[in-house]
């Protein structure tokens, strides 16, 4: 029953999106505009709400992505925007925002563990990052990243060999993967390309 | 069955010197005698051959190839009352064909024809309007069904006529000196088979001999439904002559117009099949 | 096997659970058309485009770096892949994922092209393309709400998928590159790189084949 | 890319070769209708292309720059 009035006013979203990119004349608003459409059809898919369509936005969000990512590379090369900026990701909020934020972010993704947690936490290391600025923690990142992979792994033969420590297993792993992520989330806030890497 | 490709080929190269003579004859010419076409092929797979140094080498070769292979495939599916979904999923593929032939040989001539050949992509649109009506109608798209189903109800050219014009005018699209003929018009030299001499320009027009032949025939069947060999032979040269008489008759259309007109058309059937699917 | 009067026979089928990828006479020809144009983006080299002089009768050759005509190679040999796959592809949702794909790569394949015309065509062909991406997934979506399966195995004949969704299928097609959206796409063609620029055209023909074909089977 | 003219023979024979044997076979009802098709198809062109370019295969060694303007 929900899915037939949640339709519609999907639909209604979708229009909208359509009307303000017709509406729309300059070429990098529309870009971003394009982003908001896709939103909604990822929207059209949620509104299945089985494990299936979960599964499904997954890869529709990836296609989003790499299509927002190419096109931006055209709109570079079509509008020459040759020169890197001096500091890049200098957004005027990322200097007022309390950096307290990136803390509250990897604490609760320690909170989660696991996969989803690692991707939180990241997400908090890389606001730190983005805010206060970083000097080139590449070789710490890359050697966390480096043994927490081998804790996953050395987990996974717990898991084969020793199954009798499986809670100790679980935790390592979950830790593992934790770390692993975290790590390789960070790294984007540390890769900006320009003078240093 | 390569009995079937060979009597294709020669039958489409005598109606291609029959269009030739037609519109001469319209237009107050003697024109060249109807043989003229066939003659022709033989004249250039003598002519001394090689590909231009500025040409991608095996696409040049390869599109030629891949002309005939697509034009054999579509009258066997034709002869075998196969899909006319597949037959027209093979008239699409020439489109290929033409970008192919345009865009290989490195000539901006035959770039300029392989843009216009994109834009007219618009044409195909009432093709599969055209299906769509048949789908509804018949209720099959085997060619074998069509034709059973008109031998019992009669030509589907009296039940779904606009249909038949859509068809009508993408035949008429691919007809040499059509007024949509606009990817080789004079005035980018041939167009987009500009470069392509000698033995591939032979190749190639026997490609659309057998071309012109299928799309003929295929209106034929689909349209008036099985007839005797002799019948369906009168019938293709009076459809041709009528083909024939617009050609001679308009001029060449500028590319805007063409796919205006193409867009128009494949709107009004759109419209027209929408309106059966909710009446039917 | 389905033999509906739409496609010709069934030939083979590769199941993987209930999403069943199969070959009908129907598009075992695109895919072999499909996989012929990607071989001829592997093995063929690039023309050297020659271009006239107006209000005269000079001509001169362009030159185009090798690298540029490398990286359109890659990009035609991926869209060639994703064709491919959406040929063969039996799940609706698959198909609009490699759909989307051939979106991404026929811009690709033009991206690296140095020439502001083709840029802005390009560009602006992106964004249909990608605006594109919601009424295929849309459509894919209302198809799976309506009947529990994207598998189009299970949906041939059955009449269950509404017509808006087969509608919204179409129309994403389209806009991942057919009339009349395909109007910016000429503009594209004046790139250099003849066997992958004719690639861009491959691919949504057929992909626009295929729509045709499962919209009227499921 | 010039082929010889014994190369052109050779493939012209070759393919007639294919498509005669298919067509025969298919009329005395040893090979399949499609298997017929599919052979002919993939025979025919090579055999037209090769038949053109046997009876006057090209002596020149390169290809030449395209007819361009007037």
């Amino acid at each position: 029953m929900s899915y037939e009035i949640a339709l519609p006013v999907v639909l209604v979203a979708v229009a909208i999106a359509f009307i303000a990119l017709m509406i729309e004349k300059d070429d990098l608003h529309r870009l971003l505009l394009t982003d908001l459409a896709e939103i909604t059809g990822l929207a059209i898919i949620a509104l299945v709400a089985t494990d299936l369509a979960e599964a499904l936005i997954l890869p529709g969000l990836v296609v989003g992505i790499s299509e927002l990512m190419a096109l931006s590379e055209v709109y570079l090369v079509k509008e020459g925007l040759t020169e890197t900026p001096k500091r890049v990701m200098h957004l005027e909020v990322m200097d007022s925002a309390p950096a307290i934020l990136g803390g509250v972010l990897v604490i609760y993704g320690i909170v989660l563990s696991g996969f989803s947690g690692g991707a939180v936490a990241g997400l908090g290391l890389l606001f730190w990052f983005f805010c206060k600025g970083h000097d080139e923690a590449f070789e710490i990142i890359e050697t966390a990243s480096g043994y927490s992979w081998a804790l996953w792994i050395a987990a996974f033969f717990i898991f084969m060999l020793a199954p009798q420590y499986w809670l100790f297993a679980v935790m390592a792993a979950g830790g593992g993967i934790l770390l692993k992520v975290m790590a390789k989330m960070a790294l984007v806030g540390t890769m900006r390309g320009g003078r240093d890497v | 069955m390569i009995e079937y490709l060979i009597f294709a080929v020669f039958v489409g190269l005598l109606l291609h010197g029959i269009h030739r003579k037609a519109i001469a004859r319209i237009q107050g010419r003697p024109g060249p005698p109807i043989w003229q076409e066939i003659l022709h092929v033989l004249k250039f797979s003598f002519k001394e051959t090689w590909i231009p140094a500025t040409a991608s080498q095996t696409l040049f070769v390869a599109v030629v190839i891949i002309a005939i292979g697509v034009w054999s495939t579509a009258l066997f599916v034709l002869l075998t009352g196969g899909s006319l979904l597949l037959l027209f999923a093979v008239y699409m593929l020439h489109k290929i064909v033409e970008h192919g032939l345009g865009l290989s040989s490195g000539s901006p001539y035959g770039k300029f024809g392989a843009i216009r050949s994109v834009m007219s992509a618009a044409s195909e649109i009432p093709l599969f309007a055209t299906i769509a009506a048949i789908y509804l109608i018949t209720g099959s798209l085997m060619i074998s069904d069509i034709q059973a189903w008109q031998a019992a109800h009669g030509p589907l050219l009296f039940t779904a006529l606009p249909a038949a014009i859509a068809l009508y005018i993408v035949v008429l699209a691919k007809m040499h000196y059509s007024p949509f003929a606009v990817i080789e018009s004079k005035e980018i030299v041939s167009g987009n088979v500009t470069e392509h001499f000698g033995v591939w320009r032979a190749g190639l027009e026997a490609a659309f001999g057998l071309k012109t032949f299928v799309l003929l025939y295929a209106f034929i069947v689909l349209f008036l439904g099985p007839m005797p060999l002799l019948l369906a032979a009168v019938a293709m040269v009076l459809l041709l002559l009528s083909l024939s008489f617009i050609c001679a008759l308009s001029p060449m259309l500028s590319p805007f117009d063409t796919v205006t007109i193409q867009i128009g058309t494949a709107g009004l059937i759109v419209v027209y099949v929408l309106l059966m699917g909710v009446i039917v | 096997m389905f033999d509906l009067p739409i496609e010709g026979a069934e030939l083979l089928a590769v199941e993987f659970g209930d999403i069943v990828n199969y070959f009908s006479v129907y598009t075992a020809v695109l895919f072999v058309f499909a996989l012929l144009f990607t071989v001829l983006a592997i093995i063929s080299r690039p023309e050297k485009p020659v271009d006239i002089v107006f209000g005269g009768d000079a001509y001169y050759a362009k030159k185009i770096p090798p690298e540029q005509l490398r990286f359109q190679r890659f990009m035609a040999i991926a869209c060639g892949l994703a064709t491919l796959g959406a040929m063969i592809s039996g799940d609706l949702f698959n198909f609009t994922l490699f759909s989307s794909m051939i979106g991404i790569t026929n811009i690709g394949i033009v991206a690296a092209v140095k020439n502001k015309h083709v840029l802005e065509a390009a560009y602006q062909y992106g964004i249909v393309a990608m605006v594109a991406t919601v009424p295929l997934f849309g459509g894919a979506a209302i198809a799976l709400a309506t009947t529990g399966t994207l598998s189009i195995w299970e949906l041939a004949g059955a009449g269950a998928v509404p017509l808006l969704a087969k509608m919204l299928l179409v129309v994403g097609v389209m806009g991942e590159g057919m009339a009349p959206f395909y109007i910016g796409k000429a503009e594209i063609t004046r790139a250099p790189g003849a066997p992958y620029v004719l690639m861009i055209h491959v691919s949504s023909l057929l992909l626009f084949l295929r729509v045709v074909e499962i919209a009227l089977t499921v | 890319m010039t082929m010889k003219k014994q190369t052109a023979g050779a493939v012209t024979v070759a393919a007639a070769m294919v498509c005669v044997a298919a067509s025969a076979g298919w009329r005395l009802g040893l090979i399949e209708t499609w298997i017929a098709i599919v052979l002919n198809v993939v025979a025919f062109p090579f055999f037209l292309v090769a038949l053109g370019l046997w009876w006057n295969a090209a002596e020149k060694e390169e290809g030449d720059t395209p007819f361009i303007g007037y």
